[in-house]
């Protein structure tokens, strides 16, 4: 057992190949996706927007090893807050980026709101409890109805617009959607890459230790759960804009389940992994519509394989951004 | 009743043991030394199935054990009592004894039972008391005590004096000698060098992986190189007295 | 207004056991394998689904069925079920032993998605009337309707638990179990075939569960693809408030959720005077777990994990 | 900076695991705590790092009460210590396991490295320079961009030390460091903790390998039962009558056995056979 | 020449009978009129989806209609829920649809390329709450609703109308979509003494509240909607525990005439199971396109839309028309009694 050889346990370094593969076909895929018709540039939407759900939901389960299963109520608070202030409903019409801003700073204090009491509570507790709280919400927003609509929910939202210039058309959402998951993921990736982010890791791989270093785990979580609430939310806002309609329909247990799936099966902790995974959960089953029934099945079994077979998720953790960046620069 | 001949072992990539020979006849019992991390306790794991050999043979009561499950090997006749004792400390004494008892051997549970009892009065005493209440001698002794159930042939002992108090430990040395009495073969790992020497017919030292001398106990005491070797002195032979 | 309060109470046990039930099955699983079985829930449909197909295969009429016919299917199914309890673990489970915590979770949800839609291709995903193992005989208590089925519900459930409580606490089988849920490794080495155990937990937990689909199935008189999910998300629920690894905090939990539930129901709109309607059930029942859980962060009788002493285990 | 035990208690229900014990640890100086198994040894290193509530009594530094801060608090106030399992960050690599050491320090400019990268660098090439040297003094260098769970048993060892060492703290606890290691890894062990020794900090080390403790430390407290049995140097406790009685052992336990060891030879008759 | 239909519905999930019955009955009559040539040589193609009853669904669906330049009409979502998000895209898109969900809402917005070939809401509350007041003599009321777009909807009509003919509405209460235990409720209700229940809901939950009402002794008679128009309405809850409710429902009775007792023995032939709730309207949009394309002067989605808007036909279920805003001028309303295991019809408007 000699001590010296250790080159063995660093984290290879990556062959230049993949990554470049990897670089072209999304440039390839973003730049064709305008030119498809409107049906799959809303899928595509549909992609982005779980992308961005799981950005956002990544950051505590995935970085912080918490497991969250209320996350919808996150996004319900972004989706109502525009539904609220951007249609006949109050009588309210504030422009979008006004509404993003809003939903934004609403996101965090609901997450800080939530986080403050469950944050004390261990690992299935916290699942139950989170998953409480996302039930919570969705009754609520299902029962004031004088301030929801309720069930019927708020229709004819307005539309969007920034700067003047309308985001009608799912071709609009498309650019919208593929900048805030850019200026997102980078910001993420770089507080993953941040000491916060390195306490977050930390907290995931021994809460204990981590105090006994000398971090305040609370507030570290909290700061977890107030970002990841945040994104959530500002998702709503492009939900609801998009859709132009919001219900509580669309904020089920189903949603946040799918999105920590998503996760799970793309690949814990890895930006990269969450895209893939989103690709196969919202794409497959749309790719295979034709089968009805039949495709949920393959789903479900799809699922169960992929987590026997890569238990680490179809992207590990150790193939992140940076590694792309490294393999397609040098370096 | 035991034989090994050649084995290497380890865990996953992790290799530990190199070239292990050992033999223990019947009603002996056979010592081994070293010190922390020489790979003790993956020999016995190696023995009782936990840890997978990747050479070599283990031979029990003439039947090859390479390789087989740790609950086959119990059921020959070759019982493990874990290095920290391990006992249930969410069961309660007698439910520890319950969940060891394999019927392996025909007597009956309360037969054995009985026969622990005896053993360790203390044991009939605590019967209902949850396990993990107990000082850690008489967890010691449930330890054992749970080893006996299933009837062994053979009894592997891990460390049984770990970080006991002396009288303790000296208890735990006189049920050992008890135990050979009544028919059991036993191989003992000790870091109580003094101790297992006096009790054990024969003895190998194992540093690092290997074994780096063995022989009659008694005679192994009074070697002049065992000191050294026990530090991690550096032959590479296997040295016999 | 007597009445009421006993027509209350009953009702209140009947969802209580079956709750019970089901949440068994979560706490028994959780309590060897630290796991959440998501397709818990499952096994309670898939209970109801294998009566029927019973009845239907060798009864055909309920009406003409004997006592002993009747009991024969509900015990076939019941281990039916159990059997693909233990295939779902050896399939879907086993392969993550060693994995995160997540994996196995996970793989649960997939399992739990193809049963419910494999039930939906096989039998229609629309539900389908269930005949009643009871008959439809109605009792008067102090003005208070209690049916027939209510009372056997409650006698079957209570029945079951008891059972399994008995052989988790009193059976050298539980024993073993128990012994595996503290340490795989030394079970192993004690010569337990801690392969077997686990199936016994994975075949009693969805038998268990297969009883409580069908007894609800027959109370309800339905049954439908995606009868698991709902109940499944209570049991899990009511596990989690009792303390999850513990069978008495499971049943406690199940019962406490039934009692909060009726609550919620006949008292919300009068205590709060109106504003707060039938609706906000699931909310009163969610803020009970949750201040529950901010108090005993284990739930009611869960044992506390405490920071280091996971550590001290190991070490001692 | 004196670390300072004042009436201590500790309760696990009824099982009383430490009762009345006072003592001072002084700066400069080696103290090993030994005593047999349940002796109390790691719940007072478990206490002191507010891992553990204490019932009654006091832990303070100089004059500054610890007891009653919270865990993250005591560790930013200058306690730092080793787990008797190791407790690492696995999935982490070497280099990160120490640089998350300064989050308490720099958690507070953490908006400022996400969004200007160019201090984000020049802040974490700091970062590593400081935790580079550590890992060169434990020779860990070479594993700096290992995970840590990938480590061999003895590394990790180590770098569970220099996890505690990073942020420089005022009082080091070591809860059985040498457990576990092979004689090589021991022995490096000493050496290094000798080296380790410093005016301005108190060092603390629980273990069970009596060569390390007496080898090591400057002065012993002996636990027995809960309560402080015995302290003073390594000399004044192996002579003591009470440890030997204790923990140690005395000369006549092991006549006791020796008879019977003989008896059962003669008894069994068994007649050991030479192996190859 | 062909035209396509756009078919939307639940398929899979607990409304996949509603959705795909409701589709067969649209089936069985395209087949037949392809079968005879067509209409004027055109015939017809039909691209069948599942909005699984959810919105997000819906939309795809929608905009996957509206990207198909062959689709010419929409036959489309089967619950107002989906219609409300997916109205706007087909608006947007101007694909003129024939949108099946009943709440009243959706007719009131505007849009100009959808009509409702069913009475709506209005109607399917009006007929009960007027034969319980006048015919069953009742004087009060509770309404539960399961606080759905649909079930919350149509109960508060009927409250309304119930108040406004004079009755007294005692309570409204309100359960989850996913509860199947109404014990709780029923032992509240019980202690308040109605005269009638309004239960505004989809089954199974119309059957599972009817038969514990029953169990637990509550003696009101039972109203529910449409969703309750179904034999699973009777069957599951015991026919014991429903005798003498009410369903009101836009659909008329299977052998209310030739023509539907027809279409009731071609679909069983066809699809080798009774028709189901709905299947009756799926084969009437059918005879609704027929006349449309008869007298449309071109195939765009625009002539499509004129044409249904300006349709006159006589249909299975009698004759159709729409008004501006695409709402049935006459709607047939049906009230249905629960007896022995069957419906006999009571009412109808
Ligand atoms: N589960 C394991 N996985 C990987 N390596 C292990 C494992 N258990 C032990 N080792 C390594 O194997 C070597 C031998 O350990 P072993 O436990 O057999 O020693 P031992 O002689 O019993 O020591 P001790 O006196 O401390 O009990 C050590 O280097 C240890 O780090
Ligand atoms: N978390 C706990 N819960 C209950 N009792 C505990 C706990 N931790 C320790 N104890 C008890 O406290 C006493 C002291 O334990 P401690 O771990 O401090 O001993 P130690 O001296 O460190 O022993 P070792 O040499 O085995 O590490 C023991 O009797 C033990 O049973
Ligand atoms: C199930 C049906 C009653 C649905 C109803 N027609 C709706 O508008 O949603
Ligand atoms: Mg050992
Ligand atoms: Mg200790």
């Amino acid at each position: 057992m000699s001590s010296t050889d250790t080159t063995m346990q660093s984290i290879p370094r990556t062959g230049r190949l993949v990554p470049i593969v990897v670089f072209i076909v999304a440039i390839a895929l973003i730049a064709l996706t305008p030119f498809l018709g409107n049906y799959y540039i809303r899928v595509v939407n549909g992609l982005l927007i779980y992308i961005l759900l799981g950005i956002g939901l990544n950051i505590v389960i995935g970085y912080a090893g918490l497991l969250d299963l209320g996350f919808v109520a996150f996004y319900a608070v972004g989706a109502y807050t525009y539904g609220l202030l951007a249609s006949a409903q109050l009588g309210i019409h504030l422009p979008f980026l006004l509404i993003v801003l809003i939903a934004a700073l609403l996101g965090m204090l609901v997450g800080i709101l939530l986080g403050v009491p469950v944050l004390k509570l261990r690992g299935d507790y916290l699942a139950i409890v989170t998953l409480g709280f996302g039930e919570i919400i969705r009754i609520l927003v299902n029962n004031v109805d004088w301030l929801t609509g309720g069930p019927k929910g708020i229709a004819r939202l307005d539309k969007a617009s920034i700067f003047g210039i309308e985001i009608a058309r799912p071709v609009d959402f498309y650019w919208l959607l593929l900048v805030t998951v850019f200026i997102v993921a980078t910001i993420v990736w770089r507080m993953e890459k941040s000491i916060l982010g390195k306490a977050w890791a930390a907290i995931r791989e021994d809460q204990d230790a981590a105090r006994g270093i000398g971090i305040n785990t609370t507030n570290a979580k909290l700061a977890a759960f107030a970002t990841s609430a945040t994104i959530g939310s500002i998702a709503g806002v492009i939900f609801a804009a998009s859709q132009r309609f919001v219900s509580p329909e669309s904020f089920s247990l189903q949603e946040s389940v799918l999105i920590v799936l998503m996760i799970v099966i793309g690949g814990i902790g890895n930006i990269l992994g969450i895209i893939a995974g989103a690709a196969i959960l919202i794409l497959l089953p749309e790719v295979l519509r034709e089968f009805a029934e039949w495709r949920i099945l393959f789903l479900g079994l799809l699922m169960i394989a992929l987590i026997i077979l890569r238990p680490a998720g179809i992207v590990p953790r150790s193939f992140g951004p940076e590694r792309l960046i490294r393999g397609l620069f040098g370096k | 009743m035991l034989k090994i001949a050649g084995l290497n072992s380890g865990y996953g990539r992790v290799s530990v043991l190199e070239g292990v020979n050992l033999e223990v006849d019947e009603r002996e019992i056979v010592v081994i030394l070293g010190p922390n991390g020489a790979g003790k306790t993956t020999l016995l794991n190696s023995i009782s199935g936990v840890a997978k050999a990747t050479a070599g043979t283990i031979e029990f009561d003439g039947k090859a054990i390479t390789g087989a499950r740790p609950e086959q090997v119990v059921r020959m006749g070759l019982a493990h009592c874990p290095e920290g004792r391990q006992i249930f400390q969410r069961l309660t004494v007698e439910e520890n004894l319950v969940a060891a008892h394999i019927g392996r051997g025909g007597k009956s549970f309360e037969a054995l039972r009985n026969e622990v009892f005896e053993l360790f009065p203390i044991l009939k005493e605590r019967r209902n008391g949850m396990a993990s209440r107990m000082s850690g001698g008489q967890q010691q002794m449930l330890a054992i005590g749970r080893a006996l159930m299933a009837e062994p042939k053979l009894l592997m002992l891990d460390e049984p004096s770990l970080g006991l108090a002396p009288k303790i430990i000296q208890q735990i040395f006189h049920i050992i000698l008890n135990l050979s009495k009544s028919g059991i073969s036993i191989l003992l790992v000790e870091q109580n060098v003094q101790l297992a020497l006096e009790c054990g017919d024969y003895a190998y030292l194992l540093n690092t992986g290997r074994v780096r001398l063995h022989g009659p106990a008694q005679k192994l005491a009074t070697h002049s190189d065992i000191g050294d070797l026990y530090l991690g002195g550096a032959t590479e032979e296997t040295l016999h007295v | 207004m007597l009445g009421t309060i006993i027509q209350q109470t009953v009702n209140a046990l009947t969802i209580g056991s079956i709750y019970a039930l089901i949440a068994l099955g979560y706490t028994m699983v959780y309590g060897v394998l630290r796991m959440i079985n998501f397709a818990h829930g499952e096994m309670f449909m898939l209970g109801a689904y294998a009566a029927f197909l019973g009845l239907s295969i060798f009864i055909g009429d309920i009406g003409g069925a004997g006592a002993f016919a009747l009991t024969a299917i509900f015990f076939g199914a019941v281990i039916a079920v159990g059997l693909v309890g233990v295939g779902i673990e050896r399939i879907a489970y086993k392969p993550l032993r060693n994995s995160t915590r997540l994996a196995p979770m996970l793989s649960s949800l997939g399992v739990s998605l193809s049963l419910v839609t494999g039930i939906q291709i096989l039998a229609g995903p629309q539900p389908v009337g269930f005949p009643s193992f009871f008959p439809a005989t109605r009792l008067d208590v102090l003005g208070g309707t209690v049916t027939l089925v209510q009372i056997g519900i409650l006698i079957a459930a209570f029945v079951l638990m008891f059972g399994l409580y008995m052989l988790v606490n009193r059976s050298r089988a539980g024993i073993i179990v128990r012994a595996v849920s503290e340490s795989r490794p030394t079970a192993q080495l004690l010569g337990i075939n801690v392969n077997l155990a686990i199936s016994l937990v994975f075949f009693s937990g969805p038998l268990l569960g297969a009883a409580g689909g069908i007894l609800y199935a027959s109370y309800y008189g339905i049954m439908s693809p995606s009868m698991g999910a709902v109940i499944g998300l209570k049991a899990f629920t009511a596990a989690i408030l009792g303390g999850i690894g513990s069978i008495p905090g499971a049943m406690l939990g199940s019962f406490i959720l039934a009692f909060v539930e009726v609550a919620g129901t006949a008292l919300l709109p009068i205590v709060s005077g109106g504003i707060l309607g039938t609706e906000y059930r699931d909310v009163l029942s969610f803020t009970i777990l949750i201040l529950v859980l901010l108090v005993r962060p284990a739930g009611i009788l869960g044992t506390p994990v405490s920071e280091e002493s996971m550590v001290y285990k190991r070490e001692f | 900076m004196t670390l300072v035990f004042d009436n201590l208690r500790k309760q696990y229900g009824n099982n009383v695991a430490i009762d009345a014990v006072s003592t001072r640890f002084e700066p400069g100086l080696i103290h090993g705590i030994i005593g047999p198994n349940g002796a109390g040894k790691s719940t007072l290193i478990n206490m002191t790092a507010g891992s553990y509530t204490v019932s009654a009594g006091s832990i303070s530094l100089d004059d500054r009460k610890l007891s009653g801060l919270k865990k993250y608090q005591i560790a930013n106030a200058g306690i730092a210590r080793t787990y008797q399992n190791i407790r690492l960050f696995d999935q982490m690599t070497v280099l990160e396991n120490l640089e998350v050491c300064f989050y308490p320090q720099e958690v507070g400019q953490t908006w400022k490295e996400v969004i200007w990268p160019p201090f984000a660098k020049k802040r974490e090439a700091r970062r590593q320079d400081a935790c580079m040297e550590l890992l060169s003094f434990f020779n860990l260098q070479g594993y700096a961009h290992a995970y840590a769970g990938s480590l061999p048993y003895g590394r990790q060892r180590m770098l569970e030390i220099a996890r505690a060492l990073v942020t420089n703290p005022k009082v080091l606890l070591l809860d059985e460091p040498a457990a576990g290691l092979n004689h090589h890894e021991t022995a490096e062990l000493t050496a290094k903790l000798s080296e380790l020794k410093s005016q301005n900090r108190v060092m603390i080390i629980v273990e069970h390998d009596m060569d390390l403790v007496m080898a090591l430390c400057d002065r012993i407290v002996v636990m027995h039962h809960g309560k402080l049995l015995f302290q003073g140097t390594p000399g004044e406790v192996q002579a003591s009558s009470d440890v030997q009685l204790a923990y140690l052992g005395t000369a006549n336990d092991i006549d006791d056995i020796k008879a019977a060891a003989q008896d059962r030879r003669a008894q069994l008759g068994i007649r050991t056979r030479q192996r190859s | 020449k062909d035209v396509t239909i756009g078919l939307a519905g639940p398929l899979s999930g607990p409304q996949a009978y509603f959705g795909s019955t409701w589709h067969n009955g649209f089936k069985l009559y395209i087949d037949k009129l392809n079968a005879a040539g067509g209409v004027n040589g055109t015939t017809v193609k039909i691209d069948q989806e599942d909005d699984k009853a959810d919105p997000r669904e819906g939309t795809l669906v929608a905009q996957k209609f509206c990207d198909n330049e062959d689709v010419v009409i929409g036959l489309v979502n089967f619950n107002s829920g989906v219609a409300q998000s997916t109205l706007p895209i087909y608006e947007d898109c101007t694909l003129p649809t024939m949108t099946f969900g009943s709440n009243p809402a959706l007719t009131q917005q505007g849009y100009k390329y959808m009509v409702r070939p069913v009475a709506n809401d209005f109607a399917g509350a009006l007929l009960p709450a007027e034969y319980a007041l006048q015919k069953l003599g009742a004087k009060s009321a509770i309404v539960v609703n399961d606080k759905q777009v649909f079930g919350q909807g149509i109960s508060e009509i009927f409250g309304k109308n119930f108040t406004a003919g004079g009755g007294k509405l005692l309570d409204t209460l309100s359960v989850a979509p996913t509860d199947v235990d109404f014990t709780a409720v029923l032992a509240q209700i019980k202690t308040k003494n109605p005269d009638v229940i309004y239960l505004g809901a989809v089954m199974p939950q119309l059957a599972l509240f009817a038969k514990q009402m029953h169990e637990q002794g509550v003696k009101a008679t039972l109203l529910v909607p449409d969703g309750g128009y179904t034999p699973d309405y009777i069957s599951q809850a015991g026919h014991a525990n429903v005798q003498g409710s009410l369903v009101a429902v836009q659909a008329p009775p299977m052998d209310a005439s030739p023509a539907i007792a027809d279409f009731a023995k071609q679909y069983k032939e066809k699809f080798g199971s009774e028709a189901g709730p709905y299947s009756i309207y799926g084969y009437v949009q059918g005879q609704i396109l027929e006349a449309v394309l008869k007298n449309a002067k071109g195939l765009t989605r625009a002539d499509m839309n004129t044409g249904l808007h300006n349709v006159k036909v006589d249909t299975a279920i009698g004759h159709l028309e729409f008004d501006d805003v695409g709402e049935l001028k006459v709607a047939p309303s049906y009230l249905y009694k629960v007896d022995g295991d069957k419906f006999t019809l009571i009412g109808q408007k």
